[in-house]
């Protein structure tokens, strides 16, 4: 019996964890959520901006990261509008304006007005180069924005040379160049409070920039905007999704610990059974 | 000659932005701004470069090889290559018919890639993943308790769990973590003198 | 139910299940699919590259800015690569390229990555906790010195370092684990509720 | 003189000072760096104890990463490993498999593997030897090079270089057939995955120090003893930094902010 769960095929795995997803999607648990420090303290922080402030948004993601970061996202802007805080976006991946064009038109910006509250520069090649050049001269480095319209005399950069005249930024990121590359850049020489909206596998990796301050706060991935939806109480995808996570979270537990059963039984009765040939 | 403006092109590159972050001097930061948006334009030409070397790695695919697959895939492959350029190119990439491509193809292509770790994870999980020695064990001990910490069953299992995560995630893992930022800190300048001075064999290019 | 009939959920949901097909078996449906998105990605860098050379070159010399020549030559002898006689020429934009990262790198680690994190441990020793950030940063630091050898006080240290990096490690690996899963989950929501129509 | 950067400048400043004359140093011979033992390096040759014993072929992967750009040192590092390890397998007459996934890396790695033959005086084993590209793209490659490893049953294989996302599956199926698997990578975010699925992992700069153990090369060497000298004076600031305010100044503090 053990033995064969130790040869068992990993396709049948796959279909035990495919199922563990799905059931918890179709019929949610309804599990309480939870809020950690880095949510409160970038939810602080825009809470405390003053309305009309800029905040600087860099879309620096792959599709790959987007499902788990577009719900943090949607709460975060969504908070920003209802506080009438103006949002810079730009991005130094290439598949970031198109996908900040998608989470802007899901989010309360939509009713506001494009160019005075909001804007979408688009991408710029060359990464922390790009970052560097960006923050700056905006204007210079984007003089026209994704959507191809002039930034000169759009109203949201008045007053607004370099970096150093906006609020804050927050990065929302799924690797580099992302967060490190803006703390060098921008946050650290200019003095601009900096927050992330990161996947959950990058989380661990910033904990030392959280404890020196260099990022304000941090939001992770799908749990953050689970967390930060309760905190605007806008329930959205972050929430109904929590249920499948969990499940296959525990699901994933279970293989480690059966694996585990499965290896050390075999060992045991190896050992024995050298044991019984040693004595033989 | 040619190694000699290469090597001049790339440490002045470096030094100019090296030393416009340390002393405020007007042609320095002039230099700088320059600096920084050419390079801009170089990296969106390098940008598009990449691309031009895909097209003619698949070329040869399709002349070289056997394989009646391998062949298909080449030509599928370049034929979404040229229609997405030509469509962003004519039409911009804001227009409706490029968002079907982007929406349609490019995004859910890499989501599901990324996604599929999952599943290679679960299997690691139940065949690789043994408590073998005390690196396996605190490290499935620090994993444990990191995964349960980040959903609300954590929770339900033991309410001390998401505190044990964070602790976790704050105060040994932060440790850890910077001790290799701070060493990864140190490699990756030994690096960048070296390439700036030219004295590393994986020269540019 | 109410399924989807929009051409790019349709076109979405097809790629999607193809690519997943994968783990279970390879098979040509996914190497259709795998091919279409590689091929439009690398479109797509070719349009976006494309949008920065035209906003910040080619519009700018036009209008008269002549300096912009120079990074345009440079970006045009990226492409000697593609002949045998001139491909070292190639090397002089990517060397600009390479060291203009590699100054910015450096003008920053040694602040943010080095100055700044030592300075961050410098706290009271009042608490475990605070012993336990500079002892931690202190012994994976000692891990990583190559030309001593792991004797002695040294061995120890690293030896303390290597356990505070499988912490690390164990708590990459978790949070790894919770993203690829909220990234599945993301997948489920778009075919069951995007598309399919099941969930609400 | 831009305030608040003052030390950094200084440190900039001693940094490279430093490790230009540990470069120069090693270079001009003066003296020969000692490396560390390296445990997942000790334990190659008994990888190949085993392919030999047991009859069957061993793998090997570069990484995915490209000879240009960011993560080219850590293909660089791969290759160095690599004509250690084909030595070995040229010693003991085991078949080798190579898979690769960049194009340019193809003619390295035959290039390097050739050549350890040749030292070895095994020249007509090279027959022997089977270094395949397999595809550019991350995935098809993986996938590839996982199909390789299931049919090949390869005693031992060895991972060492750039990897990404793809790394678990490679491991993984290591695992499966059953392979002794010594792993390295400075891609510090998969070194989590090569830890728990492979038998020995060079984490991080071990790669850089392993290769250059293995090949001697100066370069490699210099700027490692650089490196170490300049670690040292971060475990001296840390040290002596955390012992001044533990006491109550802030003399540390205000100095590296200056």
């Amino acid at each position: 019996m053990l033995s064969k769960l130790g040869r068992i095929d990993s396709r049948v795995l796959y279909l035990i964890l495919l199922i563990a997803f799905i059931v918890p999607l179709l019929c949610p648990l309804g599990l309480p959520m939870i809020i950690s420090d880095e949510i409160k303290r970038t939810y602080d922080l825009i809470e405390s901006l003053p309305e009309g402030s800029r905040v600087v948004v860099s879309f620096d993601l792959s599709p790959g990261g987007y499902d788990e970061l577009a719900p943090a996202c949607a709460a975060v802007f969504n908070h920003m509008a209802m506080k009438g805080l103006r949002l810079i976006g730009m991005s130094f991946w290439d598949a970031g304006p198109s996908l900040l064009d998608r989470s802007l038109a899901g989010s309360l910006y939509v009713d506001k007005e494009y160019g005075d509250d909001y804007v979408n520069l688009g991408f710029l090649a060359g990464g922390e180069n790009a970052m560097a050049a960006a923050a700056r001269d905006i204007r210079g480095a984007f003089p026209s924005d994704f959507h191809d319209n002039p930034t000169a005399n759009m109203p949201i950069f008045e007053g607004v040379q370099s970096l150093k005249d906006v609020e804050m930024v927050i990065v929302v990121a799924t690797g580099n160049p992302g967060v490190p590359e803006w703390i060098r850049q921008v946050g650290d020489p200019m003095g601009v409070p900096i927050a992330t909206i990161v996947i959950a596998g990058l989380v661990a990796d910033y904990a030392p920039y959280i404890q020196s301050k260099q990022l304000i706060g941090m939001i992770p991935g799908l749990r953050g905007a689970a967390g930060y939806e309760s905190l605007i109480d806008m329930l959205g995808r972050g929430t109904a999704g929590l249920d499948a996570q969990s499940v296959a979270h525990l699901m994933i537990l279970i293989f480690v610990l059966v694996g585990n059963i499965v290896y050390f039984a075999e060992r045991s009765r190896e050992k024995e059974e050298s044991a019984k040939e040693g004595a033989a | 000659m040619l190694r000699t403006a290469t090597l001049a092109v790339t440490f002045l590159a470096g030094i100019i932005v090296i030393l416009a972050f340390f002393f405020d001097v007007g042609f320095l930061a002039t230099a700088e701004a320059r600096v920084q948006d050419w390079g801009v334009i170089v990296a969106a030409f390098a940008l598009a470069m990449a691309s031009i070397n895909l097209v003619q790695v698949n070329i040869r695919r399709i002349s070289s090889s056997d394989d009646a697959t391998e062949k298909i895939c080449a030509v599928v492959l370049l034929a979404a290559l040229v229609v997405m350029s030509i469509i962003g190119l004519t039409q911009g990439p804001t227009s409706d018919t490029y968002n079907v491509l982007f929406d349609g193809i490019m995004a859910p292509g890499q989501s599901t890639v990324w996604a599929l770790g999952v599943f290679y994870i679960s299997s690691a999980a139940y065949r690789a993943f043994r408590v073998k020695n005390v690196d396996a064990g605190l490290l499935l001990f620090s994993s444990a308790f990191v995964m349960l910490g980040a959903v609300p069953i954590g929770e339900v299992i033991w309410s001390g769990i998401p505190a044990v995560s964070q602790w976790i995630v704050d105060v040994p893992n932060m440790a850890g973590m910077r001790g290799m930022l701070i060493g990864a800190g140190i490699g990756a300048f030994s690096g960048g003198l070296r390439l700036l001075l030219g004295i590393d064999r994986t020269e540019v290019g | 139910m109410n399924m989807s009939t929009s051409v790019s959920v349709w076109l979405a949901a097809l790629v999607t299940i193809g690519l997943i097909s994968f783990v279970f078996k390879e098979n040509f449906y996914y190497r259709i699919v795998e091919s279409l998105y590689v091929g439009v990605s690398a479109g797509h860098a070719i349009v976006l590259g494309w949008g920065n050379i035209r906003n910040l070159a080619i519009r700018p010399l036009g209008e008269g800015n002549v300096a912009v020549i120079i990074p345009i030559i440079l970006g045009l002898m990226l492409f000697t690569r593609y002949f045998e006689k001139w491909h070292r020429v190639s090397r002089i934009p990517t060397g600009f390229l390479m060291g203009l990262g590699a100054g910015l790198s450096m003008r920053g680690i040694v602040g943010s990555q080095i100055i700044e994190q030592i300075k961050a441990c410098y706290v009271s020793l009042n608490s475990i906790n605070n012993i336990l950030i500079v002892v931690g940063t202190f012994a994976v630091l000692s891990y990583f010195f190559f030309t001593v050898e792991h004797d002695g006080f040294v061995g120890k240290s690293a030896t303390l370092g290597r356990w505070f990096m499988m912490l690390c490690f164990g708590a990459a690996y978790g949070s790894t684990v919770t993203g690829r899963i909220s990234l599945f989950v993301g997948r489920l929501q778009f075919l069951l509720g995007d598309w399919l129509g099941i969930l609400q | 003189m831009i305030q608040g950067r003052q030390f950094t400048l200084l440190l900039f400043l001693v940094m490279s000072v430093i490790m230009l004359y540990a470069g120069n140093y090693v270079r001009k011979g003066k003296k020969t760096i000692k490396i560390r033992r390296l445990s997942a390096v000790e334990a190659i040759p008994e990888a190949i104890g085993r392919a030999t014993e047991a009859g069957r072929p061993v793998h090997f992967s570069p990484g995915l990463a490209a000879i240009t750009g960011l993560d080219a040192p850590q293909t660089f590092a791969g290759i160095s490993l690599l004509r250690y390890i084909a030595k070995l397998t040229a010693r003991y007459d085991v078949r080798l498999i190579v898979t690769i996934r960049q194009p340019a890396v193809l003619p390295l790695a035959q290039e390097t593997i050739r050549q350890s033959y040749l030292e070895e005086g095994k020249f007509d084993a090279l027959s022997q030897v089977d270094v395949m590209f397999l595809s550019n793209q991350q995935f098809a490659y993986a996938a590839a090079a996982s199909g390789v490893i299931m049919r090949e049953k390869p005693a031992a294989s060895f991972l060492f270089g750039a990897f990404w996302a793809e790394n678990l599956m490679l491991a993984e199926v290591g695992t499966q057939v059953d392979a002794y698997q010594i792993s390295g990578t400075a891609s510090i975010g998969q070194v989590p995955f090569f830890v728990t699925t492979t038998d020995y992992c060079l984490i991080g700069e071990e790669l850089y120090a392993a290769a250059a153990s293995l090949t001697a090369d100066e370069v490699f060497l210099g700027a490692i003893l650089g490196q170490d000298i300049c670690k040292g004076i971060m475990v001296a600031l840390l040290v002596v930094g955390v012992i001044v305010t533990a006491v109550g100044s802030d003399l540390f503090v205000r100095l590296l902010s200056l």
